[in-house]
């Protein structure tokens, strides 16, 4: 099978005053069709970037500066500009991070609904209610609701409304990006445990990018890591959770405190990340990794498939003779 | 027994907002006490808006309470005018924002020397102090810090400066509300930590605000869990995350992400429909054990076993 | 030569982009001709031996009035009131604009209602309808007094500006933290905020300074401004009242109205490239 | 219907509250100046002697030397509708003075303000976003370069041009002198003939405002996810940029529609000097030259309470457009 | 020869006639064409100048409409400096002991709603004044003149005087003459009259925004109007009406018009000019009590100081005329000294200026202004408040003082302020203008000192100078009563005092300047003023 989305080489830069930002660099990974692929890393390291890319929803003065994306085989970044209008929401359709922006605050719930639904079906004008209706009963919500503006719910409703409105053209990717952040735990737990339900039931694949690691791990499949606009290990979350490769990834999973087992003490990751505009040479983990070796400071690692074929990593750790490494790794330890 | 450092009463906040022709008032805060000993962590969990940061804002006097006291040492903040005007050497708070607690309009050096002046610690220049306390937080070497403007710093070393900055004024207790929320995990994991030897190092007492149970768990001696103004449970960390009582202390665990946790059977909760009742249990409306008494009458602040307190009718 | 460059950076950065460069060329242009008024113009001031109602030519480049002046030079030496007018003006708006501003935005509570509810008031009855009351009333009127009637009813926008950035800057950490470490409230407003609102003081300041000039403009096209002194106004007002338009002496008309407007767009120019930049700084946050 | 009755109540006793203050200060302003009006009055040679002066002075009220007593006076007749009797106009009532004058001021200035503010809507509208095309670039220009233009010099350059060199619109007036022998028809067509060029003058000199303000809201207002969200919908631009841009642009500069009011009005009075258009704002300013304080002060109560009552209207329009209001 | 007031009085009847017999004429032929005849007045009328028609009232509405609807009993003849016959039918005669004035009226006159013209209407209006003291602005009832106004018959009034009083007939032209029945039912103080009634000829018919409308009297008892309709325009600024007489909207305007714009009218061979000498003179008015103004040196170098031409010149265009510095405007014939207009010892001269300061004593002090016993000649200088030419004139005065070592403070003030001002005396120098009433006696008796109050005090009358001589109270009080021939004499000694004391520092005199457009209307009577209700009834369309 095919995957769905396949991401090969893409890069995007924010050209500034002080040079050129290359907030996501040559970057690649694919979504297979009903899988959820999570995107996780520190803030600034490119995640919605990414996001935008693929959906083309780049502001200015951020430009697409290579790669190619393709959904369902269909080649995006290509594609006229109409003929993505029809595609957009019908097949891909995305989740923003804050609740109340990502409404209009003027307009009720169900306009907001049905437009998403006119736009691509102009004729649907009168079945559009009631599907209106149907996706609120999707994700729990009253159907009166619908007559309500959004500053009327409370965040987790509205956050559910925005869901409801990415299902409404039944698309195959809903890329959401960190939807759940504003939210509090406990109603960030309602929200996602009724997305993996709906996802269940529609067979969608989810692009979910988050900071919350530990709560990527609970739900997505594979998982990918980045830093610094770069892609450094993709694999399967198990896999993340009970082996992660990159030094980068396993400092990430160290510094949440959990809530079960032994208490102890965290290490976190010293330092903070670099500039894009003037990245580190070599790798760029290296000047905060503390198993960097010679050659990260001059080699670029690239993303190469591990032994057992599960995951990617992009570490030299990791290279041809990675039973060397690894010996070396352990003895630093 | 002497005094406990720091006691909060029966701490009451209402706000209140005047129209022509209507006055609201909310209620963020409702008979909320506790104590914090000499070098303990207590740490206060709970939603958003359950009334953390008002309680944090009436510990340092920036929000006088509308009834109830807080008083330090035994002495009563709102009797004790002299306490009030030196509470900044008694108590200082690290607020949630690194990024906007520094005046981007000063170096470093002014940021964390204007203080002691302020509060005639140190007459002349408190350049070698500053510098002093740079180390302290890590800032190594400090000659480099000092006179740089905060936009040349990155989130986690900003934090440093503030928490130097409060240490310059050698307070006994530091109120830290949220203080890593807005930082990366892997740069809030070096400011805990950061935290947590200071408090070895220097004797402090800490209360740290937080949404995120991993980290009290990780930083406190104490929890306190609030919900909608109230204290619902406090107890010892360890025990009160093994064995949680209150349903909102359960339902905020098992939503809580670990993926460490072997899944455990899950609480039907029901989502909060809109502003918790003011009469019964405020949690009622939510609760999946909520019965006709939760309605009628609200519960009390009650002790089932030592140390571990709990406001629901089910523990009675 | 790098001491020229590194002077036009810092002046790029002060005066930012293509608009800010452009406003600042047009208020030098016009500082000169202010500072410089007696050397550049042609004839004497008020000297009206000329033919009246000449065309421009040659030897009048902006032809002459009715009294036989040299519209030119009177020009230049207008341009010598009007913009101390809009600077000093602009200045006296500034102090008590940011002074209402901060301490209202600050204070909070009854000051600010007592504060702002007065300059709600006063916005509501026209300012020029204020200016021509006190003008009229004043015991003399000199361009002293149109300076001080002008300073000290333009700073109601700027106050509310002001109060506004203020109270933004009220609830960012660096104020409550000042607080916390026991700073006095005047430190905190002048000390700590007042730094950060630079830009948009500077912004409203040039805003001010054009209102200034507009409204000297105004009071002496309707015969309040003082006679003895020459102002692009007072041009204005006699051209008007000799009837410049029935001679179809435009050359008497449009240099006066050309230079307030002219003037205050280069103002214009460099506050908004100031208030671009700090936008851009601020994440585009609401002024 | 969105309102809620508190809201109304506290809009409408919040404009009360203003009112009252606006009358009060309007009964201390001329006072504040100083001076005695009737004395000045009588002092005028067309009116004679001390007898006179006294006269009037208990016909104005002001023979009770009581500020206070004054006050209550004031107020009482304020109540009753009555503004007191202008002294230039002597002795007819200030209410019919500015009965006569008020139509044509609000008619140019509520017709300008709000054919202004659609313009610099649509402009400002299109400028953003289409943000530094050409379009874009040149409005904003033109819109500082307005910004800065003398009400009263724009209407001198209109009447050399449109009325003294080409003859196309009148010299000024409001009507024709002929007004009053005309068919209903006639007397439209010649009061919108003659409002064309005050109402240009004010369109051309408050227009660059809106279109500045409604620039800088929709630039804001197309960051917001929500725009970006709309994108990712597939809707069309154009519901984009009305629907959901302009619609939220709109909002924040509607509440400052007031202050440009009392800007308007501001520049009326210069323009109606120029083009000798019988309202408030040449009304106003003789009543100032000739110190004629009960008009001045009806003047300027009737000036604030259009600002106020245009203001309410704003207020009571607003819940309607935004729906956060009616709740908040 | 007789005095030269009365024989123009004797001789207007004749005139009157002369133009109601003309008008009769053409009236006839005016009524043949089809569309109504309009001719368009412009003129200078604020919105405040329309709330009422009463003639009595001073405020509220336009003067010179008046003239349009009313008729007094004599109309004085600005151009001429003649009476007119209106109402009254001919001369009055004189008792013997000069204390009775007895006129005879024009029983043609008829009110415009048809009711009857009798005697009772004179002597209503007369005794209004009376009642109303407020109204009487002229003083006719003031001691020493007006003791009582009586009717013959219905077509004979009867002034009795408390004393000699030579100008009484001038004065008479000052009332216009209502309808008893109209105003006994109001109080003449604060009728608004908003239709008014009068014997004029032209009826009013409508006020709107931009024109009072009136329409042609076809009964006036001189002669019916050749026009069908007198719209009067109004504008608010002169500018404004200057270019609407240049566009042809008005034919003409009995206003002032913008000075400097005449020339480029004069251009247009459609535009005419009228212009004669009137009763204003403008001046820098001095108040003689202040310290440093009480030295005749010094207000003399000051009226030396002022280069008059180049005002007339450069600040109105030559439209205006010089004013003697004797202060009696040519309008009065005879009684100006004519000489003094041209004698080269007041003539602009800035050395004599300051020749006559030292001459006095005074010396330079560092700031190149003079001083003397520790007073610097330095003085404030009101001047009225929107009126940006007049204010330009000002600062050019400034100047020309400063030249001469005396400093001067600019001070606007609103017009109220200014004639309290000069009322109280609470000035040193103060710019403005001076209208006398349409007699010498009147116009030199402003320098009378019971004409004046001690700085602090309001005046009587016109003596804002604060000028006082027992001279010329003498010659003023003999000239009061005295024969034409010694009154001569007389005026002539009093302008030569004044000439020489310079109480007052003159600029100019403002007489009538009349715009009219000839292209369309024709048969203006240029002996009178050319849009005058006497000269209007003779325009008809060309
Ligand atoms: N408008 C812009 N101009 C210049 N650089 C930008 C701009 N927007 C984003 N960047 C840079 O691009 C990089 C990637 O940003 P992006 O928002 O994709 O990160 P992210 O991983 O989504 O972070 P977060 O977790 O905070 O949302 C960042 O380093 C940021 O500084
Ligand atoms: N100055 C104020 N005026 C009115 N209400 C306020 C004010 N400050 C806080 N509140 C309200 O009091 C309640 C408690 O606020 P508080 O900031 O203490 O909550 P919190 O627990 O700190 O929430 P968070 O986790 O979001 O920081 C909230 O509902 C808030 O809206
Ligand atoms: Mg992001
Ligand atoms: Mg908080």
């Amino acid at each position: 099978m095919s995957a769905l989305l396949e991401v090969r080489e893409l890069s995007v830069e924010y050209p500034s005053a002080r040079g050129v930002v290359k907030a996501v660099d040559r970057i690649s990974f694919t979504i297979g069709r009903g899988e959820i692929f999570g995107l996780a890393g520190e803030s600034g390291c490119g995640k919605s970037t990414t996001a935008f890319g693929i959906c083309r929803l780049l502001r200015p003065p951020a430009r697409l500066a290579g790669g190619s994306v393709r959904l369902d085989g269909v080649e995006l970044t290509a594609l006229p500009e109409d003929e993505f209008d029809k595609l957009r929401w019908a097949k891909l359709s995305i989740v923003l991070q804050s609740a109340m922006n990502n409404l209009n605050p003027v307009m009720t719930i169900r306009k907001q609904l049905t437009d998403a639904i006119l736009a691509h079906e102009p004729d649907a004008a009168s079945a559009a209610d009631a599907r209106a209706a149907e996706l609120m009963k999707l994700v729990d919500l009253p159907a009166d609701r619908l007559n309500s503006y959004p500053h009327e719910l409370s965040g987790g409703m509205r956050q559910r409304v925005v869901i409801a409105m990415a299902m409404a053209l039944k698309p195959s990717l809903v890329i959401m990006d960190e939807p759940t952040t504003a939210l509090d735990v406990v109603v960030q737990h309602g929200i996602i445990r009724k997305m993996m339900e709906l996802q269940r039931r529609f067979g969608f694949s989810i692009l979910f990018i988050t900071h919350d690691l530990p709560l990527m791990l609970q739900m997505c499949d594979r998982i990918g890591i980045m830093y610094a606009g770069k892609l450094v290990e993709t694999a399967p979350a198990s896999r993340i959770l009970k082996e992660p490769k990159h030094p980068y990834t396993q400092g990430l999973l160290d510094s949440f405190p959990a809530l079960s087992g032994e208490k102890r003490r965290l290490t976190g990751i010293p330092g903070h990340p670099p500039d894009l505009i003037r990245p580190p040479a070599g790798c760029r983990f290296q000047p905060r990794c503390r198993r960097a070796m010679p050659p990260c400071l001059s080699v670029e690692p690239a993303l190469l498939p591990d032994r057992d074929g599960l995951g990617k990593v992009a570490c030299h750790l990791y290279g041809e003779e990675e039973g060397a490494r690894e010996q070396a790794s352990a003895a630093s330890e | 027994m002497s005094k406990p450092l720091l006691q909060a009463n029966e701490l009451n906040k209402t706000f209140g907002s005047r129209g022509l022709f209507r006055k609201t008032s909310f209620q963020a805060v409702r008979d909320v006490s506790f104590t914090l000993e000499q070098g303990e962590v207590l740490a206060i969990v709970g939603e958003s808006g359950s009334g953390k940061s008002t309680i944090a804002r009436m510990l340092t006097h920036l929000l006088p309470p509308t009834a109830g006291n807080v008083s330090y040492n035994g002495e009563s903040l709102r009797d004790n005018k002299a306490l009030r005007r030196s509470l900044p050497t008694f108590v200082q708070m690290i607020f949630q924002d690194p990024f906007a607690a520094l005046n981007p309009h000063h170096t470093i050096g002014y940021i964390v020397g204007r203080p002691l002046q302020v509060q005639k610690r140190r007459k002349g220049d408190p350049r070698p102090r500053v510098l002093e306390l740079l180390t302290k937080v890590g800032l190594t070497p400090a000659e480099d810090f000092i006179d740089k403007y905060p936009y040349q710093l990155s989130g986690g070393q900003k934090q440093r400066v503030v928490i130097a900055k409060v240490l310059g004024l050698s307070p006994s207790v530091i109120v830290a509300d949220e203080p890593t929320s807005m930082l990366d995990v892997s740069i809030g994991v070096d400011i805990m930590n950061l935290l947590l030897d200071l408090r070895e190092r220097e004797r402090l007492s800490l209360i740290l605000i937080t949404h995120n149970l991993g980290s009290a768990r990780y930083m406190a001696d104490r929890i306190l869990v609030m919900y909608a103004g109230q204290i619902v449970e406090s107890g010892p960390s360890e025990e009160l995350i093994r064995e949680p009582r209150h349903p909102y202390t359960r339902l905020l665990l098992q939503s809580s992400p670990d993926p460490w946790r072997e899944e455990a059977d899950a609480m039907e909760a029901i989502e909060p429909t809109g502003p918790p009742p003011q009469t019964g249990c405020s949690f009622r409306l939510r609760c999946p054990f909520a019965s006709d008494r939760c309605a009628a009458e609200s519960p009390a602040l009650k002790e089932p076993e030592t140390g571990r307190f709990v406001r629901c009718h089910l523990f009675e | 030569m790098t001491i020229l460059r590194r002077a036009a950076g810092a002046i790029r950065t002060a005066f930012p982009g293509a608009k800010g460069m452009i406003g600042l060329a047009i208020l030098l242009a016009f500082t000169a001709i202010a500072l410089l008024g007696s050397l550049l113009a042609p004839y004497p001031k008020n000297y009206i031996e000329f033919e009246p109602w000449l065309a421009p030519s040659m030897h009048h480049w902006l032809g002459t009035d009715s009294y036989g002046q040299d519209v030119l030079s009177q020009m230049i030496y207008g341009t010598r009131t009007s913009f101390w007018v809009g600077v000093i003006a602009g200045l006296i708006t500034t102090v008590i604009g940011v002074a209402v501003g901060i301490i209202s935005g600050f204070k909070g509570g009854w000051v600010e209602e007592a504060l702002m509810r007065v300059v709600d008031l006063l916005l509501i009855i026209p300012t020029l309808a204020l200016m021509i009351i006190l003008a009229s009333f004043l015991p003399s009127m000199g361009v002293t007094s149109t300076i001080l009637i002008i300073g000290c009813l333009s700073w109601l926008y700027m106050a509310r500006s002001i109060r506004s950035q203020t109270m933004a800057e009220r609830q960012s950490g660096y104020v409550e933290a000042a607080r916390m470490v026991g700073m006095k409230d005047t430190e905190i407003m002048f000390r700590e905020i007042l730094p950060n609102i630079v830009p948009v003081i500077l912004a409203n300041l040039v805003l001010v300074t054009t209102q200034a000039v507009l409204a000297e403009a105004g009071l002496s096209f309707l015969g309040l401004g003082d006679p003895t002194n020459v102002s692009w106004g007072t041009i204005l007002a006699l051209a008007n009242a000799n009837n410049a338009v029935l001679f179809h002496a435009w050359w008497w008309i449009l240099p006066p109205g050309l230079a307030i407007a002219l003037f205050c767009f280069g103002f214009i120019l460099i506050g908004n490239g100031i208030l671009e930049k700090y936008r851009a700084n601020r994440g585009n946050a609401a002024l | 219907m969105r309102y809620n009755s508190v809201y109304l109540l506290n809009r409408i006793g919040f404009s009360l509250v203003t009112l009252f203050v606006a009358a009060t200060l309007n009964f201390l302003l001329p006072r504040l100046m100083g001076g005695d009006p009737a004395s000045a009055l009588a002092s005028d040679k067309a009116l004679g002697s001390q007898q006179v002066a006294d006269a009037l002075k208990a016909q104005f009220g002001l023979d009770n030397p009581s500020l206070l007593y004054q006050y209550g006076q004031y107020l009482k007749q304020l109540l009753h509708g009555n503004l007191g009797i202008s002294y230039a106009n002597y002795p007819s009532p200030v209410i019919d003075v500015i009965g006569k004058a008020l139509p044509w001021t609000l008619g140019t200035v509520l017709t300008a303000t709000l054919l202004s503010y659609l313009v610099g809507w649509l402009i400002g509208i299109r400028g953003a976003w289409k943000s530094g095309s050409f379009f874009d670039q040149s409005t904003l220009f033109s819109a500082f370069f307005l910004n800065s233009v003398p009400f009263f010099w724009i209407a001198i350059i209109f009447i050399m041009i449109f009325s003294f060199y080409l003859g196309w619109f009148p010299l000024g007036q409001a009507v024709d002198p002929t007004y009053g022998a005309m068919s209903a028809m006639e007397k439209v067509r010649s009061v919108l003939y003659h409002a064309i060029l005050p109402v240009f003058t004010l369109i051309i000199a408050s227009l660059a405002g809106h279109i500045l303000v409604l620039r800088n809201n929709l630039m804001r207002v197309l960051s917001e996810d929500y725009m970006l969200l709309a994108k990712a919908k597939g809707l069309k631009a154009s519901r984009r940029k009305y629907a959901y841009g302009a619609r939220n642009a709109l909002l924040p500069s509607f509440t400052g529609l007031m202050t440009s009011l009392g800007h308007v009005i501001g520049g009326a009075i210069t323009t109606e000097i120029v083009f000798s258009y019988p309202g408030v704002g040449l009304v106003t300013f003789n009543a100032i030259l000739n110190h004629d304080y009960p008009l001045i002060q009806g003047a300027f109560l009737c000036i604030a309470v259009s600002v106020i009552v245009c203001n309410l209207i704003a207020d009571l329009l607003y819940p309607l457009i935004d729906p956060r209001v009616a709740l908040g | 020869s007789s005095s030269k007031p009365e024989a123009s009085a004797g001789g207007s009847p004749s005139g009157g006639q002369g133009a109601a017999s003309s008008a009769g004429a053409s009236g006839s032929g005016s009524s043949g064409s089809g569309s109504p005849v309009v001719y368009h007045l412009g003129e200078t009328i604020n919105p405040e100048q329309v709330t009422n028609f009463n003639p009595f009232l001073a405020t509220g509405n336009w003067s010179n409409l008046f003239d349009y609807v009313f008729d007094q009993l004599y109309y004085f003849n600005p151009v001429k400096g003649e009476l007119v016959s209106r109402l009254a039918a001919g001369e009055g005669a004189w008792s013997d002991d000069k204390k009775t004035y007895t006129v005879k009226l024009n029983m043609k006159a008829k009110w415009h709603d048809g009711q009857p013209f009798t005697a009772a209407d004179v002597v209503y209006s007369y005794e209004a004044l009376k009642t109303n003291a407020a109204l009487d602005r002229y003083q006719l009832w003031g001691d020493k003149r007006l003791k009582s106004v009586t009717a013959q018959g219905d077509d004979t009034v009867v002034f009795a005087l408390n004393d000699r009083f030579p100008s009484l007939p001038f004065y008479l032209t000052t009332v216009y003459i209502v309808p008893k029945h109209q105003f006994e039912k109001e109080n003449p103080a604060e009728f608004l009259n908003k239709t008014p009634i009068g014997t004029g000829p032209f009826q009013f018919d409508s006020v709107n925004e931009s024109a009072i409308v009136l329409k042609k009297n076809p009964d006036y008892f001189l002669g019916a109007p050749q026009i069908d309709q007198l719209l009067i325009d109004r504008f608010n600024n002169s500018s404004t009406l200057t270019l609407a007489i240049e566009k042809g909207d008005v034919q003409g305007s009995t206003g002032t018009v913008a000075m400097p714009s005449v020339p480029k009218l004069l251009e247009n061979p459609a535009n005419k000019l009228q212009v004669y000498p009137g009763l204003s003179t403008y001046a820098v008015i001095m108040n003689n009590e202040k310290p440093g103004l009480n030295d005749p040196a010094v207000r003399k170098a000051i009226q030396l100081g002022l280069d008059r031409q180049s005002l007339i010149e450069k600040g109105e265009s030559g439209g205006v005329f010089p004013a003697s510095p004797g202060f009696l405007s040519s309008v009065f014939g005879d009684s100006t000294d004519a000489k003094l207009l041209d004698d080269p010892a007041y003539a602009y001269d800035a050395n004599k200026a300051m020749q006559t300061l030292e001459a006095a004593g005074y010396k330079k002090n560092g700031k190149g202004i003079y001083a003397k016993d520790g007073k610097t000649l330095s003085f404030t200088y009101h001047m009225a408040a929107n009126a940006p030419a007049q204010n330009k004139e000002g600062a050019m005065i400034t100047a020309w003082l400063k030249a001469i070592g005396i400093e001067t403070t600019v001070k606007l003030v609103t017009w109220p302020e200014l004639t309290k001002l000069l009322m109280s005396g609470d000035y040193e120098l103060l710019q403005n203008g001076l209208t006398t009433p349409p007699d010498p006696q009147a116009a030199l008796e402003v320098f009378h000192s019971k004409m004046t109050a001690p700085t602090g005090t309001n005046t009587p009358g016109l003596n804002y100078m604060r000028f006082r001589d027992k001279d010329v109270d003498a010659w003023l009080d003999e000239a009061a009563s005295a024969d034409d021939q010694t009154r001569q004499e007389l005026y002539k000694k009093v302008q030569d005092r004044i000439a020489e004391q310079a109480p007052i520092a003159m600029m100019y005199n403002v007489g009538g300047h009349v715009p009219y457009r000839v292209d369309q209307f024709q048969g203006y009577d240029e002996n009178l003023p050319v849009t005058s209700a006497l000269s209007l009834l003779k325009v008809s369309k060309k």
